[in-house]
């Protein structure tokens, strides 16, 4: 998608309110991810290519979606860097972007089973569309 | 002396001795320009400005008052900069009151280290003042006549 | 009125270049009270000298103003000048014309005109002057030494040798400091005991050295050259003077359950103990809290036991009052507190340690008489992993830790790991770390060999969990290099945490009127320049108190600090700064608003018999004194009366300086 | 002295009202009137027993289901703000029991309190009558329990204990984490639960996963990937010898549950237990 050169580092900064200059790339928050493997970038490459402007890699890999928001990088950083609040402003800076929403109410009848929990509907909606 | 021809700003500037006094020192050895109208007044400490001096100036003709001092948890006397930063916030809401404009009175925390600093805020406190234009709010205009 | 000279400098070219300093001293002249007014090329070489001499003389010149380079030059060499002509030094005043005018303005005309404008404020100030004679204090010939490690002994020792008379004043019940807990130390991994405990015996048998131990500082009065300290010896419930350290009490002591700090509670101890066995003093001491008789009356083994006699169950808090002349502050660090980082299931598990408590395991003398077996079970590790920066390298605004760097922590995990690979060839040691850093002589050489001759297994990268397993430690990690989230079963994880200032820094730095950073650091007088120096006069620092610092680092400083302290006592007497605060008993009310202010303590207040038109009788009234009292002027803008006033810089003078520029 | 006597009447009078003051404004949220009933029935129940009134807010809405971290995220918190709102008109406490709804709401509150960013433009877009600033104390159920009923009093209101019972509690992310805003145990090594396990009687198990994530917000993206979370808590809490895993989320509840594969334990709310221990559980 074309759009997505357009959001640069300074937007995510904005909309994450994330200062990745904090960093000091001890990967404290990558050690405790519970989600690393099943991510292509790990939490502190988010704060790294941020940082570096490397924004298209990012708004374009899965693991925007592979982040459980279970906030261990952010409440392990030494440096309060919040790694969870910037790859969300990444997929948030995606999916509100014209035809980028993740999941639409068309994919739900698919994946719902007879337990799964109303909550489980809305948040899965609001994490992923707009 | 003709009010209206080129006018241009008397600006007191109060430097701890300690710190802005010594970068004023510096920023003269690296011969960092910044307008003349600053003259500048040594006192031992930020603490040592009784607000009533700020007044002084003001009612004896003085466009704009700077007090600079060291950076906060650098203090000479550990503590006299927060005393200074304290007093002067209270000058800064009685200002108002008195007719002076706020941006004529400014606090800074310039180091001996910070030559350049302290230069560059002379400038741009210069070019305020200038904008900001004559004071005439405090002054005894029968000294004027 | 003041009969005023005004001598203006051209410092050959660089005022005279921009300034039109003819123009100067004319214009001087016709400054009121300005009875002689000239010019010359360098106002401070031998001649100008002369020529100011000559006209103090000549003219009967009651102040002097200098138009020259800034004070912070050559106030010093004018005031000499003034002395030598028979005029009070305070005397004289310096109008900057060199730093502050002709060096920043380029056009002669607004140089000129700016010239005569600061000498006219100059010559203003000085028509106020008064002559100024600062006063001397005596200095008494012994210093206080807060803190018996190694940062303290050095100190005393340097001290003591130079002929001085050194208190040690140590909280715990004997000297050695951390630096007595250590296995190695690196980078010649030489045991830590065996250059430290001789010069603790040298520390006990100096006789200048006089070792208060089980004490703290209680209070302190006074300033530069004459404080006067009140110490609290603590009750050890044991007489000195008989104790011969044999150490029957603390085999025969039934409660066994206190935690043996000396080995950061790896192991107990009894009520009555001895720290260990080279402690000096070689006594032994009653914990209260623990102990049977203490808490119900009974027992009394220990005192049954005595052949000296020494036990004392009614022993009390014993009050010093000393004098000295300099204050060595040496306090030290502790760990912080590892429980603060349960990611690291330090609180789960006894196999989590601190660096501090692992090196007690490898100690000969520790709890395991040095062999390195897993405190849950005993058994020996197979499987060690490292943890760097545990608590270090934090910015403020994170939930724990501190913000700076420990220093220490990056070589003796590389100790840990060498003397593990060395001694247990078996166990596979993994170091996680974020950068290590080993500037120092022979330093990264040293950690080089952890990893290149021990095979350390360094993985650049931290861990974000330790969970505790059946019978083992799952480490999680990242391993940033090789981009990977890495698990490691482990034996054992050694936490290398921060250090912070020892907890009583803070109300000593209080009570002696120190200054102290955000981490309760001692701060130095000029980061620079003045490292081993406090601001406030007459305090000095030692050790790790001022930030984090290696041994050798420590044992310089150590010496470099009682240099300072010598300096000081070999003085007979101290002269005082004369721009000092006073009040105008006439004015004072005796609110204490001065005395809340002051960080100094300068200002105290006496009743004092009045006279004067406003006021007559006794009324209390605050009272300067002008040897402790270092001239900021807090009190003077506090001062709600207009009573306090500062010498060398009085409202007036101030004033006039205003009025001078606004004219 | 009568001055003396009517203002210490007056404290009297005061530390009463807080003694009694049991009344808690209450939000079951979605999941709780449909998925996870008895999560909600059993915590009416015991809440009753134990003598705090839960007073259900009137005509409550979404908490938003997932909290916003975008700081420009305004419109997606109102509903918080309005329920906020409602417990801060009838001056109560608000009590949640959904991990989720606590957290969305606990995190809006706060940003309500002290992002003047986010409470500027939430008022400008709600028009209250008077703007809402943070002012309601959101607490857990657990929460009430420990510090508002006391789990000695808890303990002491037991009849039947579960003794015996080896329980693992399941905290899962969103009651810890981030700890600054939800202040609500130590996030690496909590004790909440294990001090609600003992006062119902039963064995807490301790293991290392009681605080990782489960996975859960991915369940419906990505299947595979919250087994794997699931095996991993449930195999650790298996290996430290549970016999039954407790939580206070649905989300949590659900994935635990349907997601397992390789170990499986059974998985409760920890409200049912509790009814059960105060021997309320049967009486609907």
């Amino acid at each position: 998608m074309s759009l997505t050169n357009t959001v640069t580092a300074e937007d995510l900064i904005r909309i994450s309110g994330v200062d990745p200059s904090k960093c000091m790339q001890c990967g404290k928050c990558s050690g405790a991810c519970p989600s690393y493997d099943e991510m292509e970038y790990h939490p502190h490459q988010f704060v790294a290519m941020v940082r570096k402007g490397q924004i298209e890699k990012l708004m374009a890999s899965d693991a925007i979606y592979q982040c459980l928001s279970c906030f261990a990088c952010l409440e392990r950083c030494p440096r309060n860097v919040e790694p969870a609040k910037l790859i969300e402003a990444v997929r948030v800076a995606v999916i509100r972007q014209q035809g980028m929403n993740h999941m639409t109410a068309n994919d739900i009848p698919e994946k719902l089973d007879e337990k799964l929990p109303q909550q489980a509907i809305v948040s899965a909606m609001r994490k992923y569309s707009k | 002396m003709s009010v209206n021809q080129e006018w241009t700003p008397n600006i007191v500037a109060f430097c701890c001795n300690w710190c802005s006094y010594a970068g004023a020192d510096l920023a003269g050895s690296g011969r960092m320009n910044y307008p003349a109208n600053v003259k500048i007044i040594r006192i031992p400490c930020s603490c040592r400005l009784n607000p009533l001096f700020v007044l002084r100036a003001f009612q004896r003709g003085a466009d704009g008052v700077i007090l600079c001092g060291c950076h906060p948890g650098d203090c000479h006397y550990s503590t006299g900069n927060y005393y200074a930063r304290r007093r002067m916030t209270m000058l800064f809401s009685m200002l108002d009151y008195l007719g002076i404009e706020r941006g004529r009175t400014r606090v800074e925390w310039v180091s001996a280290a910070e030559g350049a600093k302290f230069a560059a805020t002379m400038n741009d406190f210069v070019k305020t003042i200038t904008d900001l234009g004559e004071n005439k709010k405090l002054e005894d205009l029968r000294c004027k006549k | 009125m003041q009969r005023i000279g005004v001598f203006v400098c051209w410092c050959g070219s660089n005022i005279a270049a921009t300034v039109d300093v003819k123009a100067v001293a004319e214009a001087a002249k016709h400054e009121p009270g300005v009875v002689f007014s000239t010019d010359y090329q360098y106002m401070c070489s031998e001649n100008g000298q002369a020529m100011i001499r000559e006209a103090i003389k000549e003219h009967r010149l009651t102040g002097v103003v200098i138009c020259s380079c800034s004070p912070r030059m050559h106030e010093a060499t004018f005031r000499k000048t003034a002395v030598s002509a028979g005029l009070n030094p305070y005397m004289v005043e310096i109008a900057n014309i060199r730093e502050q005018c002709s060096w920043i303005h380029k056009d002669m005309a607004e140089g000129t005109e700016k010239a005569i404008i600061l000498a006219r404020a100059a010559i203003a100030k000085v028509h106020l002057n008064a002559p100024l004679v600062a006063g001397t204090s005596p200095v008494t010939k012994r210093a206080l030494v807060i803190g018996g490690g190694i940062a303290g002994i050095q100190t005393a020792l340097d001290i003591a040798d130079a002929g001085f008379e050194v208190d040690i004043v140590e909280k715990a019940p004997t000297i050695g400091g951390r630096m007595a807990q250590l296995d190695k130390t690196f980078p010649t991994l030489d045991c830590s005991a065996c250059i430290l405990t001789p010069k603790m015996v040298d520390a006990a048998q100096h006789e200048k050295i006089n070792i208060i131990s089980y004490a703290e500082l209680d209070s302190l009065s006074g300033f530069v050259g004459n404080f006067t300290a009140k110490i609290r010896k603590k009750a050890r419930f044991i007489d000195e003077t008989k104790c011969t350290g044999c150490g029957i009490c603390t085999e025969k002591c039934p409660s066994r359950k206190g935690l043996n700090d000396f080995n950061m509670g790896l192991n107990t101890r009894g009520a009555v103990y001895i720290p260990f066995a080279q402690a000096i003093p070689n006594v032994a001491v009653i914990d209260s809290a623990q102990c049977i008789h203490f808490r119900t009356g009974k027992c009394g083994l220990c005192e049954k036991n005595c052949s000296a006699g020494a036990i004392k169950f009614d022993q009390k808090d014993e009050i010093l009052e000393r004098e000295y002349g300099a204050i060595v502050v040496a306090t030290g660090f502790k760990p912080i507190d590892a429980s603060a980082f349960n990611e690291y299931a330090y609180s789960d598990s006894p196999d989590v340690v601190t660096s501090l408590e692992f090196e007690r395991i490898m100690n000969a003398a520790g709890p395991t008489k040095g062999k390195l077996v897993r405190p849950s079970d005993g058994k020996h590790p197979h499987e060690i992993v490292f943890i760097q920066c545990v608590g270090s390298r934090c910015t403020e605004d994170a939930t724990k830790g501190k913000p700076y760097c420990s220093k220490i922590c990056c070589m003796y995990t590389a100790k840990h790991a060498m003397l593990v690979r060395e001694k247990y060839p078996d166990v596979k040691v993994h170091v996680f770390y974020i950068d290590a850093r080993t500037p120092g002589k022979n330093f990264d050489e040293f950690y080089r060999r952890a990893v290149e001759q021990y095979d350390v297994d360094y993985i650049k990268g931290m861990v974000g969990k330790v969970s505790v397993e059946q019978d083992h430690l799952h480490v999680q990690g990242s391993d940033l290099i090789n981009n990977e989230q890495i698990h490691i079963n482990a034996d054992m994880v050694v936490l290398a945490t921060a250090i912070e200032p020892d907890p009583t820094a803070r109300a000593l730095g209080t009570m002696l009127t120190a200054s102290m950073d955000t981490n309760d650091f001692f701060t130095e007088a000029h980061p620079k320049l003045r490292p081993v120096e406090s601001p406030t006069a007459g305090v000095f620092l030692s050790g790790v108190a001022q930030g984090p610092k290696d041994i050798p680092e420590t044992v310089a400083q150590a010496g470099a600090a009682a240099a300072k302290v010598i300096g000081l006592l070999c003085k007979n007497e101290l002269t005082c700064n004369p721009c000092v605060a006073h009040a105008n008993e006439a004015l004072c009310n005796g609110c204490s608003q001065c005395e809340r202010v002051c960080p100094y303590g300068a200002i105290t207040y006496e009743d004092k018999e009045v006279r004067s038109p406003e006021f007559r009788g006794i009324k209390r009234i605050a009272v300067v004194n002008g040897a402790i009292c270092q001239g900021c002027g807090a009190c003077t803008v506090t001062c709600p009366s207009g009573a306090m006033d500062l010498k060398g810089f009085s409202n007036s003078q101030i004033m006039a300086e205003v009025d001078a520029i606004c004219r | 002295m009568w001055l003396f006597d009517e203002i210490v009447k007056f404290h009297i009078t005061e530390l009463e009202g807080q003694v009694n003051h049991m009344k808690y404004s209450y939000y079951p949220g979605c999941t709780l009137k449909t998925k996870a009933k008895e999560l909600d029935r059993y915590g009416r129940l015991s809440a009753a027993k134990l003598g705090a009134e839960l007073e259900e807010i009137e005509n409550w809405q979404c908490c938003g289901a997932v909290y916003p971290q975008a700081e420009d995220e305004i419109a997606t918190k109102l509903s918080a703000v309005r329920t906020l709102d409602a417990a801060k008109q009838k001056d109560q406490e608000l009590v949640t029991l959904c991990s989720a709804c606590h957290h969305v709401l606990k995190r809006v509150n706060d940003d309500m309190k002290n992002n003047e960013y986010v409470r500027t433009r939430a008022n400008n877009y709600l028009k209250l009558d008077v703007p809402y600033e943070g002012e309601t104390s959101v607490i857990h159920y657990l929460e009430m329990l420990r510090d508002r009923i006391g789990f000695d009093t808890l303990k002491a209101a037991v009849v039947n204990p579960l003794k015996g019972v080896k329980i693992a509690a399941y905290y899962g992310c969103l009651l810890l984490r981030p700890s600054g805003v939800m202040a609500f145990d130590d996030p690496e090594n909590p004790t909440i639960i294990e001090d609600f396990i003992k006062a119902i009687g039963a064995t807490p198990i301790k293991y290392s996963q009681r605080n990782e994530c489960c996975g859960g917000y991915i369940a419906m993206e990505d299947k595979g990937a919250a087994q794997k979370r699931v095996d991993v808590i449930l195999s650790s809490a298996k290996n430290a010898g549970a016999d039954l895993i407790i939580t206070a989320c649905p989300l949590c509840m659900y994935n635990l549950d349907a997601n397992a594969t390789e170990s499986v334990l059974p998985v409760k709310y920890f409200t049912e237990l509790l009814a059960d221990a105060l021997g309320v559980k049967e009486e609907d």
